[in-house]
């Protein structure tokens, strides 16, 4: 299992080698989120993050992940600062014995990151007049009661 | 002596990323309305508590959670990762 | 959309190079399988296919994926041949605008690749004895209902 | 003439993968009771339809579908892909 809160961007492919490679892995699953430009008035993303707190509660959430299918691997990739239209903001991958556990894992915990992981984020427009709060919404929070 | 921070909206609301308070509140919603009774900022930031959360010494808690030995408060609108 | 049909193995990392980059391209979800040994006496896996079928039932089910979540990417990769343990058989990788369509077409095209794609698995032991046709199970059947 | 193709273990137990059959048969089953007439091998393979599948032109079929302008039949077990 690994963590990482991290501003710099992050290689999926270098961070995927050697990512659950057990004889025991039949499957893994990995989720990338991107900022996404829906209007074409988005220059990018300013992330906020509580430091200290991110590391401990995402590794909580990555725990109990581990422990409910049986991963035989875990990975959770978020980054903080300033985002540009396209750039990664985060992944994570999973690693199980069936297709079944490593999907669920994943789904998770995005999930619980949604939620419980202490980030914030603003949307700042092209023409930097527009800055609006990213809000949370109540279906995020009712994605976690399915697990 | 108490640390308090504020994360997203409630930190631009109330103009400082972090502070130390001075307090004897019992509870975080003793703290709320010391803060509230302080300067406008503060009723502002704290006008709506629905959409706020509470962290205490860097996990979640609640605006009922006693403070006894906590170093740590921090206040923040629900969260936006993932 | 990508599908690739191939006896030589795929490296995740050089597909997904520049995979979903479109500016609303909000989410990527990646799904890949490996071959497994639980039990320590596992040599390979013979995959066998039907040349020309494969291409065009994986096509269908991709475009099938395409059209209902509105993907903004989409890539199948399926092997045949002797695969041993710990190599990649196949993955999948959906991009779309929110994490929920990604991950819902990656596991839509896995229900369907499993039961719908002409490939069949027959698993050889290390002492070159004993050799089985992987069974399909009822649940992967099932498992279409849900879509 | 048509086409036959046969995979895993039904490839297996007729021994070829693919053959040219002369052939009148209506549908697929009258093919399928054709064949199995023929040799113990066929019957052997066909001897449980409901785990069997068959392809008519590399679309999935059913046995009751007819093999008029039909060039390639399919015989197989349940497909395990992915």
């Amino acid at each position: 299992m690994r963590v990482s809160v991290q501003s710099d961007d992050f290689d999926l492919a270098a961070e995927l080698r050697g990512f659950g490679r057990a004889t025991n892995t039949g499957a893994t699953v990995t989720f990338t989120g991107l900022v996404r430009d829906d209007t074409g008035q988005l220059d990018h993303m300013e992330i906020e993050h509580y430091p200290g707190m991110c590391e401990t509660a995402i590794a909580k959430i990555a725990e109990d992940a581990c422990a409910r299918w049986s991963l035989t691997d875990c990975l959770v990739i978020h980054r903080y600062g300033a985002l540009k239209v396209g750039e990664q903001i985060m992944m994570v991958a999973t690693a199980g014995r069936h297709r079944v556990e490593a999907f669920e894992a994943a789904e998770f915990l995005m999930d619980y990151l949604k939620s419980r992981a202490p980030f914030w984020k603003k949307e700042v427009s092209k023409d930097g007049k527009s800055t609006d709060w990213v809000r949370a919404k109540n279906s995020d929070e009712d994605a976690l009661k399915r697990w | 002596m108490i640390t308090v921070v504020y994360f997203a909206w409630v930190r631009e609301r109330i103009g400082v990323p972090r502070e130390e308070i001075d307090t004897k509140a019992a509870t975080v919603m003793d703290l709320v309305s010391e803060l509230t009774a302080r300067d406008p900022r503060y009723a502002l930031a704290f006008s709506d508590l629905d959409s706020l959360r509470v962290a205490l010494d860097q996990e979640l808690s609640y605006f009922d959670a006693p403070l006894a030995g906590v170093g740590e408060v921090a206040f923040f609108p629900p969260m936006t990762g993932g």
